[in-house]
C-alpha cells in the first residue's frame, strides 16, 4: 500500500489547487460575508488540508485501516471544541430572569 | 478465519534465506515492517493533532468571547508575511513530496536535492517567522512583556473601526489573549518545524551516502507525512490568525 | 418520610436537612444507597454461592464452554439503562430546582478571598464568615472572588458553587432555609494554605429574631445608599445622570430588563451584567452608544461592586434611589421594553459634561481616561 | 505446536535460557530492547513510587488524625498534592499497561517484541526522566495545587514548585503516549497466524482500547500544562481571569484528559481480571465479544463525560446535564462487564488461589466504587457530594479496590510467568484478606464523612468528624501492613520460591505456552493459533506440572 507511486503530475496539480485555494482565502476574507467569513475560510482550509492528506501524505491510495485513523483525529478534534464550546454558548440558559 | 497480518505466505514468499539487511529482528517481513511504521506515524500524527486541538479549542472559546479584540490585534499581523510563508510552505510541501517521489523511484541524487530544498524553504518560513516575531517586539505587543501596549507602538492597525483601537485596559486585556494564542500557536508551529528540519538534515545527509533505496525507504515517506502534517497546521492558522476580520 | 426521620434519629449519617431541596437530595441519596445495597448484594450472593458450589475439586474435568446468551445479556444491559435513565432524570430535575433562581429571592452578597467569606446584606450589615438569614424565605447568594476559586458548601443546605474570578459573571446559588439554627460554611474548593480555615457559620432565625438582628447592625446605611455614594464617588453620575439624554445610557430601570445590544445581540441586565459592564465596559456595548465608558477594573473592590450593583438594582422602575432592594417589579419588568431604547441613537450635541474628558469634580480623584 | 517442555533450550552452563539470563550487568538491562526486560524496569519503578505515594497516603492519615491536624496546613497540602500526582501520573496510569502489558501483550498475540522496542525503552527512559522532575519539585519543597492544578490558583498564587512538576507530567505523558503508540502498532500488525482479532485474549482487547485513550487524550494534558507553565513562567496567559481569561477553560481542558485517564486506570486492571476470572475457573468468559466491545465502548464514550467534575463550576448548566446523562451511558459498559464476569463463575472450577481472591475483591469493591459514581454522576446529588470526602471515597474504591487490586491479581497470577517463581499461597491469600479488610475500613468510612459534608483536601476539620476519620486511619494502617506483607514475599520468592512449571494455573493463553520465564524472543517458534480464547482444551498436561512427556 506504501508502494503506490503518484506521478510527479498529480504533485504539480495539487500545488496548484492548493495555491489556488490560498488565493481564495486572501480573497474572501476582504469580503463582508459577516458570520459567514470563518465558514468560508475554514471550508477553503478544510479543502486544502484534504488535497495534502489524500494526495501528498498517499491516504487515498492506503488501507481503510489509515482512512479511519485520519478521520478518528478530526472527530475528536471535533469533540473537544465542540462540546467545550457548547458550554460557553448556553451559559446563559436556565438561570433566571430577574 | 483468514487473518490478515502474518501468514505463512508472507514470510515464505521472502524466502527463508533472504531476510532484507534493513529488516529487524522481531518482525517477519519488510511488508510488516513498513506497514507498522506507516501505521505508527499515522497514530503520533493523532496526537499531534489533539495537541494543537487543545490550543485550538482555547482560540475558538475566546474568539467567541472576544470577538472585537481578536478582529483588531488580527489587523496587527502582516498579511503579506502570512501569506508568503503559506506559499513557501505549500511549496515545501511539494518539494517534499517530490523528494518522496524520487525516494520511490530509488533516485538517490534527486531525492538528496529536493530533501535539502525542502530544509531551504523551512528556513525561509522560519526567517519570515523571525522578522515578524521581532516586529512584535518593537511594536510592544509582544503579551509577556512589561511593556505591552494597545494599539501596537508607532503601527496603525489595519482596517478597523476606530472603536477597536481603544486603549482601554480590558480591551487590551483581551487582545493580549489573542497574542498570547498567537504565540504558542505559532511557537509549537515553528518547534516542529525545526524538529522536522533537524530531521530533513539527517536524512538528507544519508540519502546522500545512499542508505535509502528503491526498496528500502520508509523513512523518507514517514517523515514525509511529518512534514505535510505541519503544513496542514499552517494551513488552519494563516486564516485563523491572520484573517480574522480583515473586511473594511 | 419515615426512612429519613429513622435514620436521622438511629445515627449521625444525614446532615441535618435545613434547607426547602435537602430532602430531595437524600431522598435520591437514599434511593442509590438502596440501589447498591441491592446490586451490591446481588453480584456477592451470585459469587459466593458460585464460589461454594463450583469450587474446584481434585481431578475436576475441563468445565463445558458457554457461549454466553444474547438474552441474559441484553437483561443486563438494559435493565442498568433503565434505572441509570431514571436515576439521571431525578438527579437532573433536582439540579434544575438548585440551579434555577426564583425571582422573589433575597440577595446576600459573598465574596470569597483567599481565607475568608464576606458577606453583605442589603440592609447593609456586613459581616466575616458568618451569616445570618431568616428561615422561609428565599435567599440567593451572589457571589465573587477576589482572588482564585473558591466554592460556597452548606452541607445542612446540600448547595454548593463555585465562585469563580474574572470579569464576566457572578456565581449565583440560592436556598430557602427550612430549620432555624447554626449550620457549617466551607470552601469547598482547594484555594491554598488556609483552605481548611476558609470556614463559617450561617445562622437561620426566625423572622422576628432575623429583624431583631437586623436592626443591630448597619452602621454606614444600606447597601444601596453606599452605592449612590459610591456613584457620585466614582464619576459615574457626571454620565450616567437620570435626565442624561445623549452619550450615555440612563440606568433607572434598566435592572432586570432585556438590553439590545450593538452588534444585533441581546442581554439581561441582571447582577452579572452590571458588574461586567463596570469591569468591562468594551464587553457589551448598549445599542446606540459609543464606547466611551471607561473600565473600573482595579479601582472598585468586589464589595464595592456589589453596592453598586444594589444601587442599580434599587433605582428599578420607580424612580425612588433607595427603595428597598428587592423590587417586586422586577419580574414583570423584564417584558418592557428596555429604557434606554428611548433614548436617541445619535449622540446629542448637548451635554458637554457627561464625557470624561472634563472630569467633573466628583471625579477628579479618578486617573483621567483616555479618550 | 509442541509443549514449552519440551522446547526449552538450555546454555551453556546447562540452566535453561530465559530473557532473565540472557545477559547479566547493569548495560543488560538499561540497554535492553526486550519488552520483558523494560516491563521489570517498570515494575522496579512503579512499584517504588508506590511505595513513596503509600508513605504520602499514610502521611495524609496520620495527619486527620486530630481535628486540628498534626501538620503546618502548608505540609499538609504538599503532602496529598505529591500523593495525588505520584498515584496517578507515576503509579497507577503505567501501571498495569507499562508492566503488565508490556511483559505480556507481545507474548498473547504470538509476536517476538513490540513493534518499536527502542521507542519502548525511550518510553522508560523518559518515565524516569519525567519523574526526576517531579521527585526534583518534591524534594525542592513539594507542590500544593492539589494533583488537578487548578488556575489561577497553579498559574498565579501558588509559591511552590508547580512549574518542575508540570514539567514532570507533561514528559511523562509522552512516555504513556509511546507506550500505547507501542501497543496500537503491535496488535494491528504483529498477530501471530491465525490470530484473530476475536481470539485475542481480553487483556489484549482492554489494552488496545486503553491505548486509544492515552493516545487521543494525552497530548491534550500536554499542551494544557504547557500553557499552564507558560503562564506561570510569562505571568500571562489565557487562563488568567485578570486579563479575561476563564479559570473553567483550564478544567475543560484538564478534565479532558484526566476523565478518560481514569479508564486509562481501570481499563487494563479489568482486562487483568477478565484473565483472572477465566483461568482461575477454567471458563470461558461469559459473552466474549460483548466484554471485548465494552472496552472499547468506554473507551470511546469516556470521552464524552469530562464536565461531570464541573458540575459546580459554574459550567452552563444545560451542558451540566448532558453530561450527567452521558455519564450515566459510560457506565453501562462497566455493569455489562461486572455480570459477565460473574456469570463466567457459573458452572466453572474455581480456584481459592490469591490471584482469585483479588479478582473477586475487584468485582465486589469496583462495583461499589462504580454505583457511588453513580451518585456522583446524578448531577444534583453531586452539588452536595462535590469535593467531599465521598468523591475521595468513591475514586479510591475504584482506583485501589479496583484498579490496584487488578493490578496485584495480575501480578500474582503473571509472578510465575516473570520471574520464573512460585510466590507462597498461603501468605497471598492472608495479605489479601488483610488488604480487603483495611481497605473497607479506610474508605467505607469517607462515604458517610463525605454525605455529611467533610470536605476533601482540608488540613483541619470541625471536631465532629473525628471519629470516622480515626476509624479511617486505622484502616490504613492495616491496609498499610497487608501492603508491606506482599511485598515481602514477592521479594523473598525472587531466590527462595518454588521454581515455576510453564503454565502452573493449568491455564489458557499464549503467554502459557512457553517457558516460565519465556526466552529472549518469548517463542522458539512462532505459534500458530487454532483455537479460540480461554480454550482450555488445548492446556497440555505436560506444560501445567512441568515435566515433559516423553
Ligand atoms: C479508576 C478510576 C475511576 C473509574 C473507573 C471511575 C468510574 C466512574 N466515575 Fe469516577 N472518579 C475518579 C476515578 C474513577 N471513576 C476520580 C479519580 C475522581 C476524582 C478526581 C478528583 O476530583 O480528584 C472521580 C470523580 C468522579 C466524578 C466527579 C465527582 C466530583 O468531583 O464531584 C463523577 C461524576 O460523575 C464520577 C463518575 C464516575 C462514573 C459514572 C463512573 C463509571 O464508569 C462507573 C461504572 C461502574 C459501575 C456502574 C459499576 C457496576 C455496576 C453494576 C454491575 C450495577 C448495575 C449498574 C447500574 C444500575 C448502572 N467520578
Ligand atoms: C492510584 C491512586 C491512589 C492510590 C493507590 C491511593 C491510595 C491511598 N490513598 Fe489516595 N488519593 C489519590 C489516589 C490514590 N490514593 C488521589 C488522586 C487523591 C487526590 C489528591 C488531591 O486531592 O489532589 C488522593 C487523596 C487521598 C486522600 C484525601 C486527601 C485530602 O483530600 O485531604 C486520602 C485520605 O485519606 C487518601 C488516602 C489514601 C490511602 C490510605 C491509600 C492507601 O490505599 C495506600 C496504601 C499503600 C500503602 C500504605 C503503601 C504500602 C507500602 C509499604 C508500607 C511499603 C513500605 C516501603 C518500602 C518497602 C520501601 N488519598
Ligand atoms: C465617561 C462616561 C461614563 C462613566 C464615568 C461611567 N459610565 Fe457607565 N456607561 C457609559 C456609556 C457611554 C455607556 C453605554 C455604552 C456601553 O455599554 O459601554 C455606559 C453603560 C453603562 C451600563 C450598562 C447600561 C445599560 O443600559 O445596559 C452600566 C450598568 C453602567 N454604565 C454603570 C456605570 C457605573 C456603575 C459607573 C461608575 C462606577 C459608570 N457607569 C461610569 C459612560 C460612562
Ligand atoms: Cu477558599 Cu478553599
Ligand atoms: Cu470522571
Amino acid at each position: 500500500m506504501s508502494e503506490h507511486i503518484v506521478s510527479k503530475k498529480v504533485y504539480y496539480a495539487i500545488f496548484a489547487a492548493l495555491l489556488i485555494g490560498t488565493a481564495l482565502t486572501i480573497g474572501a476574507a476582504f469580503i463582508n460575508l459577516h458570520n459567514f467569513n470563518i465558514v468560508v475560510a475554514l471550508l477553503i482550509a478544510a479543502v486544502k488540508a484534504t488535497l495534502v492528506i489524500y494526495f501528498f501524505m498517499h491516504v487515498k491510495y492506503a488501507s481503510r485501516l489509515t482512512k479511519l485513523c485520519v478521520a478518528l483525529g478530526f472527530i475528536w478534534l471535533f469533540i473537544i471544541v465542540s462540546i467545550t464550546m457548547t458550554d460557553y454558548l448556553t451559559r446563559g440558559w436556565f438561570t433566571y430572569v430577574p | 478465519m483468514s487473518n490478515k497480518v502474518k501468514s505463512d505466505e508472507h514470510s515464505s514468499a521472502h524466502g527463508h534465506g533472504g531476510r532484507h539487511p534493513r529488516l529487524v529482528h522481531h518482525f517477519d517481513s519488510m511488508e510488516q515492517q513498513n506497514e507498522a511504521g506507516n501505521f505508527g506515524m499515522w497514530w503520533f500524527l493523532l496526537t499531534e493533532i489533539m495537541f494543537f486541538g487543545g490550543m485550538f479549542t482555547a482560540y475558538t472559546v475566546y474568539r467567541h468571547m472576544y470577538f472585537d479584540a481578536f478582529a483588531a490585534a488580527s489587523g496587527a499581523l502582516d498579511i503579506r508575511w502570512g501569506a508568503f510563508n503559506t506559499v513557501v510552505l505549500i511549496t515545501s510541501s511539494l518539494t517534499m513530496a517530490l523528494g518522496v517521489y524520487h525516494a520511490q523511484m530509488g533516485n538517490n541524487k534527486k531525492l538528496t536535492m529536493f530533501l535539502l530544498l525542502t530544509v531551504l524553504l523551512g528556513g525561509v518560513f522560519l526567517g519570515v517567522k523571525y522578522i515578524e516575531y521581532s516586529a512584535k517586539f518593537t511594536e510592544h505587543i509582544f503579551p509577556a512583556a512589561s511593556n505591552f501596549q494597545w494599539p501596537p507602538y508607532e503601527k496603525p492597525v489595519a482596517g478597523h473601526a476606530e472603536t477597536q483601537q481603544l486603549a482601554d485596559p480590558v480591551f487590551t486585556g483581551h487582545v493580549k489573549i489573542y497574542f498570547f494564542l498567537y504565540f504558542v500557536l505559532t511557537g509549537f508551529h515553528a518547534t516542529h518545524m525545526i524538529i522536522g528540519m533537524g530531521i530533513l538534515l539527517v536524512l538528507a545527509w544519508q540519502s546522500w551516502k545512499g542508505k535509502f533505496s528503491k526498496e528500502y525507504h520508509s523513512y523518507i515517506e514517514l517523515f514525509g507525512l511529518y512534514w505535510h502534517f505541519v503544513d496542514i497546521v499552517w494551513i488552519f492558522l494563516f486564516p485563523l490568525l491572520y484573517l480574522v476580520d480583515r473586511h473594511l | 418520610m419515615m426512612i429519613h426521620k429513622f435514620l436521622l434519629g438511629m445515627s449521625m449519617l444525614l446532615p441535618e436537612q435545613a434547607s426547602s431541596y435537602a430532602a430531595d437530595v437524600d431522598n435520591l441519596y437514599l434511593f442509590l444507597v438502596g440501589l447498591t445495597v441491592f446490586f451490591t448484594v446481588l453480584i456477592t450472593a451470585a459469587i459466593v454461592y458460585f464460589f461454594v458450589k463450583f469450587r474446584r475439586r481434585a481431578n475436576d474435568p475441563i468445565p463445558a464452554h458457554i457461549e454466553g446468551s444474547v438474552l441474559l445479556e441484553s437483561i443486563w444491559s438494559i435493565i442498568p439503562f433503565i434505572i441509570s435513565l431514571f436515576i439521571f432524570a431525578w438527579g437532573a430535575k433536582i439540579y434544575l430546582e438548585q440551579y434555577t433562581i426564583p425571582n422573589d429571592a433575597t440577595d446576600i452578597y459573598v465574596v470569597g478571598k483567599q481565607w475568608m467569606w464576606k458577606f453583605q446584606h442589603p440592609e447593609g450589615q456586613r459581616e466575616i464568615n458568618e451569616v445570618h438569614i431568616p428561615i422561609g424565605k428565599k435567599v440567593r447568594f451572589v457571589m465573587a472572588s477576589e482572588d482564585v476559586i473558591h466554592s460556597f458548601y452548606v452541607p445542612a443546605f446540600r448547595m454548593k458553587e463555585d465562585v469563580v474570578p474574572g470579569p464576566n459573571r457572578y456565581s449565583t446559588v440560592w436556598c430557602e432555609p427550612t430549620m432555624t439554627g447554626t449550620f457549617h460554611i466551607f470552601c469547598a474548593e482547594y484555594c491554598g494554605t488556609s483552605h481548611s480555615a476558609m470556614i463559617g457559620t450561617v445562622t437561620v432565625m426566625s423572622e422576628k429574631d432575623y429583624q431583631v438582628w437586623l436592626s443591630g447592625g448597619a452602621q454606614q446605611g444600606t447597601m444601596a445608599e453606599r452605592g449612590a455614594a459610591l456613584f457620585s464617588q466614582y464619576g459615574c453620575v457626571t454620565c450616567h445622570k437620570s435626565d442624561a439624554t445623549g452619550q450615555c445610557p440612563k440606568l433607572e430601570g434598566i435592572y432586570g430588563t432585556e438590553v439590545l445590544l450593538e452588534g444585533g445581540q441581546k442581554a439581561v441586565a441582571d447582577d452579572s451584567y452590571i458588574r461586567e459592564s463596570v469591569l468591562s465596559p468594551m464587553a457589551k456595548i448598549v445599542l446606540g452608544y459609543k464606547p466611551l465608558m471607561p473600565s473600573f477594573q482595579g479601582q472598585v473592590s468586589e464589595e464595592q461592586l456589589q453596592q453598586l450593583v444594589a444601587y442599580i438594582k434599587s433605582i428599578g422602575p420607580a424612580e425612588t434611589p433607595a427603595a428597598a432592594p428587592k423590587a417586586g417589579a422586577a419580574a414583570p419588568a423584564a417584558k418592557a421594553p428596555p429604557i434606554m431604547m428611548s433614548g436617541s441613537p445619535e449622540p446629542a450635541p448637548v451635554a458637554p459634561t457627561t464625557t470624561a474628558t472634563t472630569p467633573s469634580p466628583a471625579a477628579s480623584s479618578q486617573p483621567v481616561q483616555k479618550r | 505446536m509442541k509443549s514449552a517442555i519440551s522446547q526449552q533450550r538450555f546454555n551453556r552452563d546447562g540452566e535453561p535460557q530465559t530473557y532473565l539470563n540472557n545477559g547479566h550487568g547493569l548495560r543488560s538491562w538499561f540497554l535492553t530492547k526486550d519488552h520483558k526486560r523494560i516491563a521489570m524496569l517498570y515494575l522496579v519503578s512503579v512499584a517504588f513510587f508506590f511505595a513513596v505515594g503509600g508513605i504520602y497516603a499514610l502521611l495524609i492519615r496520620i495527619n486527620l488524625l486530630a481535628p486540628n491536624g498534626l501538620f503546618e496546613s502548608d505540609t499538609y497540602n504538599r503532602i496529598f498534592t505529591t500523593h495525588g500526582i505520584i498515584m496517578v501520573f507515576f503509579f497507577l496510569v503505567p501501571a498495569v499497561p507499562a508492566v503488565l502489558g508490556n511483559f505480556l501483550l507481545p507474548i498473547m498475540i504470538g509476536a517476538k517484541d513490540l513493534a518499536f522496542p527502542k521507542i519502548n525503552l525511550l518510553s522508560w527512559y523518559l518515565y524516569i526522566f519525567g519523574a526526576a522532575f517531579t521527585v526534583i519539585a518534591v524534594i525542592a519543597g513539594g507542590v500544593d495545587t492539589g494533583w488537578t492544578f487548578y488556575t489561577p490558583y497553579s498559574s498565579t498564587y501558588s509559591n511552590s514548585n508547580v512549574l518542575l512538576a508540570g514539567v514532570g507530567i507533561f514528559i511523562v505523558g509522552f512516555s504513556s503516549i509511546l507506550t500505547g503508540l507501542n501497543f496500537i502498532v503491535t496488535v494491528h500488525t504483529m498477530r501471530a497466524p491465525g490470530l484473530t482479532w476475536f481470539r485475542l485474549p481480553l487483556f489484549v482487547w482492554a489494552n488496545y482500547a486503553t491505548s486509544l485513550v492515552i493516545m487521543l487524550s494525552t497530548p491534550v494534558l500536554a499542551i494544557t500544562v504547557s500553557l499552564l507553565a507558560i503562564e506561570r513562567v510569562a505571568h500571562v496567559g489565557i487562563f488568567d481571569p485578570a486579563i479575561g481569561g476563564d479559570p473553567v477553560l483550564f478544567q475543560h481542558m484538564f478534565w479532558f484528559y484526566s476523565h478518560p485517564a481514569v479508564y486509562i486506570m481501570v481499563l487494563p486492571a479489568m482486562g487483568v481480571i477478565s484473565e483472572l476470572i477465566a483461568n482461575m475457573s477454567k471458563k470461558n468468559v461469559f459473552g466474549y465479544k460483548l466484554v471485548a466491545m465494552s472496552s472499547l465502548a468506554i473507551g470511546v464514550f469516556g470521552f464524552l463525560v469530562w464536565g461531570h467534575h464541573l458540575f459546580v463550576s459554574t459550567q452552563s448548566v444545560y451542558l451540566g446535564i448532558i453530561f450527567s446523562f452521558l455519564s450515566f451511558a459510560v457506565a453501562i459498559p462497566s455493569a455489562i462487564k461486572v455480570f459477565n464476569w460473574t456469570a463466567t463463575l457459573f458452572k466453572g472450577s474455581i480456584s481459592y488461589d490469591a490471584p482469585m481472591l483479588y479478582g473477586l475483591g475487584f468485582i465486589g469493591l469496583f462495583l461499589i466504587g462504580g454505583m457511588t459514581g453513580l451518585f456522583v454522576a446524578a448531577v444534583g446529588l453531586d452539588v452536595h457530594l462535590t469535593d467531599t470526602y465521598f468523591v475521595i471515597a468513591h475514586f479510591h474504591y475504584v482506583m485501589v479496590g479496583g484498579s490496584l487490586m487488578g493490578f496485584l491479581g495480575g501480578m500474582h497470577l503473571w509472578w510465575p510467568k516473570m520471574t520464573g517463581r512460585m510466590y507462597p499461597e498461603a501468605w497471598a491469600r492472608a495479605a489479601m484478606v488483610i488488604q480487603f479488610v483495611g481497605f473497607n475500613l479506610t474508605f467505607f468510612p469517607q462515604f458517610i464523612l463525605g454525605y455529611l459534608g467533610m470536605p476533601r483536601r482540608y488540613a483541619t476539620y470541625p471536631p465532629e468528624f473525628q471519629v470516622l476519620h480515626i476509624f479511617s486511619t486505622a484502616g490504613a494502617t492495616i491496609l498499610a501492613i497487608g501492603m508491606a506483607i506482599t511485598i515481602c514475599y514477592l521479594i523473598w520468592s525472587l531466590k527462595k520460591g518454588q521454581r515455576a512449571t510453564p503454565n502452573p494455573w493449568g491455564a489458557a493463553g499464549l503467554e502459557w505456552m512457553t517457558t516460565s520465564p519465556p526466552p529472549t524472543e518469548n517463542f522458539y517458534e512462532t505459534p500458530v493459533v487454532t483455537w479460540e480464547a480461554y480454550d482450555f482444551t488445548v492446556v497440555r498436561p505436560e506444560d501445567v506440572t512441568g515435566m515433559a512427556a516423553e
